[in-house]
C-alpha cells in the first residue's frame, strides 16, 4: 500500500467537515494532536462533536477558539495546569456547549465497542451515580445524527440472577480520530510508544483516522518488530509527518510536556482577551510546524527534548 | 508550633492505611506522596499503577500528571485505559483508589463535575474521570478532601462517584459487590465510616486541631465521640517525605515559615 | 515482590484441583502449555473442566489421558496433523466428555468479559445459528459450580431500537489459566513475543495464573522495554522454568513446531492402545523436562530451533 | 487430458474472486493459495490477516496452521484473536473470508460441527473456530467444497456458519448488516447465488467435467441453466502457483501422473 501522506492543512480540508464527531487522542497533557487542532482552527472548524475520555490541552483550544458545539466527555482538564480546563469550564457555564458526562472505563469501553462491532457494552462503573440518572444533552438532540438515542440504559443482568443492575453503553463510532504517535512506516503501520490511552480503540473506531507523526521511517524497519506496532496500515486514512506535533503536550521518548508554554496559557486562557491573544499569537500566524516551533523557540525545545534513556525530560523546572 | 504543614500530615495519615501487597490506583498530587511514602516506610510490596495504563513505574522523578511521561518508565507493563481500569475490579486484588472531589456527604459519595445543576450551572469541575470508575471498582477507597462546610456537604450537588450511596447495604443492594469508601484524609483529621450504617465518624483529629472544630467545619452531623487525637509524623516519616518523596517539594509546596527544619 | 518460582510438579500440586475450570493458552499448534500438561497427567487430574478457543496439541494428551470431563470450545484440532483432534472426536462421539460449542470470538470475548469484570458481553457472531439455538451440555448441570445458567441469550438491541437481535454471552472466570510464555522477569513481569492469542484474556480473567516460560531474566532487563510486556507481574501465582516447555508445539523466537513428533503423535492418537503406548513413552516416564527432552533428542531439537531473525525453522520438513 | 488438478483450478479459480484492496481472512490450505496467487496476479494490494492475529505478514513461508508463527513475521502488527476477529466487521474494510466445511446447503450455510446429533452424535468435525465469526462479520465470503453428494446437503446436520440463512432478505432479517456468502468453489465448478432469492447455482464447471455431473453430485436442485466454461488456468497462472506460491507442494500435493509440465 502507498501511504497517503499530507500535508496538515490538506488533511483537515479534505477529511473534516463542520458537525463531525471527532475523538481526540492522547490524555491531558499527553501525545494531543496539536498540529492538526490548530490547523482546525485556522480553517475555521464549526460546530464539532467531540467525544473523549480525558482530554486537555486540545480540547481546549478547540473549545476556546469557538470551533465546539457538543462534548461527550469523562474528564475536561489539562492536569495541574488547568485541573479544570477554563475554555472548557467557561464554554460550559455560558452554555455554549452541550456537554454529556461519562466516566473514563465507560468512554473506553465505549470506544472498544465501537472499535470492535459490538452492538453495546455492559458495566458496573456508575451505577446509582447523577452519571446514569441525568443527561447533560437536551433531550429534543437525543437520536438526531450522531447523538445516541439513549445515554445509556440500566438494566438487570440478562444472564445472571445474581448479577443484579448494570449499565449498559452505546458504542462510539466517531467520523474522524485523530491521532499523534511516534512512528509510522512508509506504508502506514503505526507505532505507539509508551502508554496507549485510548488511541488505538479510537482509531478503529472511527470512519476516517488522521494520523500524525515523529517520524516516518521504512516499512521493514517498523515491521521487524511487529509485535511493537498499534495500528495495521490500512486503518489509516492520511498521514502528516509532525515533528514535535503534539508540543506543549508530551510525546514519550521524544519530548516532554512543556512547562513554560503550559504555564503561558495557564495565564493567558481564563480570559477571553488574552485567549484570543494566545490564539493570534501561537495558532493563526502559522502556515507550517516549523514557523510555530520557530516561535516555540529553541531553547524550549532543548528544554523539553527526552533523555534518551528515560524517554522525558529529567530535571525539568515544572512548577 | 508543628514541624510539619497540613499537606505532609494529610501524606502520612494516608499512607499509614496503606497495608503491604496494596495496589494502589494513584491519581497525582497527595496520593502519589501517601502511595510513594507508604511504599519507603512500611509496604514496600505495595504497587502503584494510574488509570492511563502505567502499571508499577519506578517513578524516579513525580509525575504531575496520570498521562505524564514519567508513569511509563521502569513499568511492570506499559499499556491504555481499558487494562488499566479494569484492574481496578480484579477479584485477586486489594486494590485501593485514592480519590479527590469537590463535594462529598456523610456516606462518601463524591462531586467531582458540577454546582448548581446541568440547567443551571453554577460550577464546573472537570468531572469524573476514573474517579466513578474507582469508586463502583475498586475494593476500597481513601479520599482527599480540604476540610470546608460547603465542601462537607449535606446533599451533592451532582453525584459523581458512589460511596456508601444511602448507608447500610444501600450500595451492595444497588448492585456493586464490593468497594466503598475506607477513609476520608483532610487537612485537619481522618474521617472513617461507621460500619454498619456507613454513616462518616471523625476517627483522629491532628494535634494542631480539635473535634469540635471539625464538626463546625463540617455540613452535616459529624460523630465525633469516637475521636483520638492523631499520632504526630515521626522524624523519620517526615524526612522520607521530604528529602526521598518530593525534595523539589512539587507536591509538597513552599516550606512554611514556621517550619525550621 | 518476589518470584514465587516452582518446579512444574509443585504448582500442579498446589494449584490444580480436581474437577477446577481450566483455560489452556496458545492455539493449535503454538504455545501450549505442554510441560504443565504432562505433568497434570502425570498427577491422574480427573473431571477437568475446559475453557478454550482453539486448542489443539494440549487438549489432545488431557483429554486422551481420562482427566477432562466437560468442554467449552471453538475448535478441537491440531491443524493439518490431526483437522479434528482424534481423542476429542473419539471421547465425543462415546459421550466421555461433555461439549458445549462456541465460536473464537464469542470464546474471546467471553475470556475479555472476565478479564474486565464485564457482567456480559454481546455480539452478532452466531445469530441464527445451531451455536445460539442448540445446547450440547445437558439441562441438569446448567448453573451449577462453573457451568453458566445460560449458555447465552438472544435478545434485542436494547439501545438501538434498528440494532435487531443480538448474541449476550456469559463471562469466563476459569480457576485456573495455563499459560507458556517466552521471558518472565525474576519480578513476575510476563512478555508473550508474537501472537498473543487470547492468553492476555485468559490469565487475567483466571482466579490462579501459572506461567511456563522459556528463559526467567532480570527485572530491570524486562522493564527496560515495558510497552513489548503482556501480563503485570501481581496478577502471576506460579512461575515454572520450561525450556522447550511448549514442544511439540511451536515457541515464536525459541523454536518451530516438531512435525516429526506431531506425525508421530497423529499415528499414535486414533487407537486407544497406540495411544496408551504414547503416554506410556512420552508422558508418564519423565519426571524432569530434561528427562523429555532427552527422549525428544538432540537431533529433532536441531531442526526445530528458530532461526533468529525469522522466530522460525526456514526450510523445516513439514509434511 | 487437463495440465493442472483440481486443487490447482480450485486455487485459481478463488483467486480470481478476490480484488485489488480486498483485505482477505484467510485460513490454511486452499484459502493461502488462494489468497497469495490473487496477491502475485492481480491483487498485489490485497492484505492477507488471521484470525489468531497475525496482520499482513511477508509469508516467506507457507503456513500450515494460522497459529504457525510464519504468519508472525514481517507483519503490519502482532495482535491476538480479539483484534483479529473484529477486524472482520470493520466497516471500512472489505473483508474476504474464506471458509471450508463438512456440509453446505443450497443457502451457503455450513456445518463444521457433526454429523447426527448431540444426542445421538455420528461424526465430530473441529467446530465453528473463526468460521461462523466470519460467516456473520465478514464482507463477503468463498467457500472451499469438496463436490460431493452427502457434503452438498437439503439440510445441515448442525448449522455452525450462517450464509443466506432461508434466502431472500432472511439474512438482515436476523439482524446481519452485511455479508453472506459470494462463491463456492469445489473441485468441479464454481457456484454462486441468485442475487433474489440467494439460492445456488452453477456459475461455472470446469473444462474436465459437466453440468449434469455438477448436478448428480449435489444433493439438492442446483440451477445449471447460467452455467459456462470456466476458463482453463492460464500458463502464468499455474506458473506462479508452482514455482512462487508452493514450490514445496505443502499444499498443492503431489504432481498427479497426468502431468507433464
Amino acid at each position: 500500500m502507498t501511504l497517503n501522506r499530507m500535508i496538515a492543512s490538506d488533511a483537515v480540508k479534505k477529511y473534516i467537515r463542520d458537525g463531525d464527531q471527532i475523538a481526540l487522542g492522547g490524555f491531558t497533557v499527553n501525545r494531543n494532536p496539536m498540529l492538526i487542532i490548530r490547523e482546525m482552527i485556522r480553517q475555521e472548524k464549526k460546530k464539532l462533536y467531540l467525544v473523549v475520555h480525558s482530554q486537555g490541552q486540545a480540547m481546549e483550544l478547540l473549545i476556546g477558539a469557538g470551533c465546539v458545539r457538543r462534548i461527550e466527555l469523562a474528564y475536561g482538564g489539562v492536569a495541574r495546569f488547568a485541573p479544570t480546563g477554563y475554555r472548557f469550564k467557561k464554554a460550559f457555564l455560558e452554555k455554549k456547549i452541550e456537554v454529556e458526562d461519562y466516566s473514563n472505563y465507560q468512554m473506553t469501553l465505549r470506544f472498544m465497542a465501537g472499535a470492535m462491532g459490538l452492538p453495546f457494552v455492559a458495566t458496573k462503573a456508575g451505577l446509582a451515580t447523577d452519571i446514569v440518572r441525568l443527561s447533560g444533552f437536551p433531550t429534543e438532540i437525543r437520536g438526531q445524527g450522531k447523538v445516541p438515542l439513549h445515554k445509556l440504559k440500566i438494566m438487570d443482568d440478562p444472564l445472571d440472577p445474581d448479577g443484579g443492575q448494570v449499565v449498559v453503553l452505546p458504542p462510539l463510532k466517531p467520523d474522524v480520530a485523530l491521532i499523534h504517535v511516534q512512528y509510522v512506516g512508509d506504508d502506514g503501520t503505526c507505532r505507539i510508544c509508551g502508554l496507549t490511552f485510548a488511541d488505538i480503540e479510537q482509531a478503529k473506531a472511527a470512519k476516517t483516522v488522521i494520523v500524525t507523526c515523529e517520524e516516518i521511517v521504512p516499512a521493514d524497519y517498523i515491521r521487524r518488530e511487529p509485535d511493537q506496532n498499534s495500528l495495521p496500515h490500512f486503518l489509516i486514512d492520511a498521514v502528516v509527518q509532525a515533528p514535535f506535533g503534539a508540543h506543549p503536550t508530551a510525546c514519550h521518548h521524544f519530548y516532554d510536556y512543556d512547562p513554560m508554554h503550559l504555564n503561558l496559557f495557564k495565564k493567558m486562557a481564563p480570559n477571553d482577551d488574552s485567549f484570543k491573544k494566545y490564539l493570534d499569537e501561537w495558532v493563526y500566524p502559522f502556515d507550517s510546524q516549523e514557523d510555530y516551533l520557530d516561535r516555540v523557540g529553541i531553547r524550549d525545545i532543548l528544554k523539553i527534548r527526552a533523555n534518551p534513556a528515560l524517554g522525558y525530560a529529567p530535571g525539568l523546572e515544572r512548577r | 508550633m508543628e514541624n510539619y504543614t497540613a499537606t505532609e500530615i494529610m501524606a502520612l495519615s494516608a499512607g499509614r492505611l496503606v497495608h503491604n501487597g496494596d495496589i494502589l490506583f494513584a491519581g497525582t498530587g497527595l496520593s502519589m506522596l501517601a502511595a510513594t511514602v507508604a511504599k519507603r516506610i512500611h509496604a514496600p510490596e505495595a504497587i502503584v499503577f494510574f488509570e492511563t495504563g502505567g502499571i508499577d513505574p519506578s517513578l524516579d522523578e513525580l509525575p504531575l500528571a496520570v498521562a505524564d511521561p514519567r508513569v511509563m518508565v521502569g513499568t511492570s507493563v506499559n499499556s491504555g485505559l481499558a487494562d488499566a481500569l479494569s484492574l481496578l475490579c480484579h477479584p485477586k486484588l486489594r486494590t485501593i483508589a485514592f480519590l479527590g472531589a469537590a463535594q462529598i456527604d456523610c456516606y462518601g459519595n463524591l462531586n467531582s463535575t458540577l454546582l448548581g445543576s446541568y440547567e443551571k450551572p453554577r460550577q464546573r469541575f472537570p468531572g469524573s474521570g476514573g474517579a466513578c470508575d474507582a469508586a463502583s471498582m475498586a475494593y476500597g477507597v481513601i479520599i482527599f478532601m480540604q476540610h470546608q462546610r460547603r465542601r462537607f456537604v449535606e446533599k451533592l450537588d451532582y453525584f459523581t462517584s458512589p460511596g456508601w450511596l444511602s448507608g447500610g447495604d444501600s450500595r451492595s443492594r444497588a448492585g456493586f459487590k464490593r468497594g466503598g469508601p475506607m477513609a476520608v484524609v483532610t487537612d485537619l483529621g481522618v474521617m472513617k465510616f461507621d460500619e454498619r450504617t456507613r454513616k462518616m465518624y471523625l476517627d483522629v483529629y491532628y494535634p494542631f486541631t480539635n473535634p469540635e472544630k471539625i464538626m463546625a467545619e463540617t455540613g452535616f452531623t459529624l460523630d465525633i465521640t469516637r475521636a483520638k487525637e492523631a499520632l504526630p509524623p515521626s522524624d523519620t516519616e517526615l524526612s522520607i517525605l521530604r528529602k526521598d518523596v518530593d525534595p523539589q517539594r512539587l507536591i509538597l509546596g513552599p516550606v512554611p515559615a514556621m517550619i525550621n527544619d
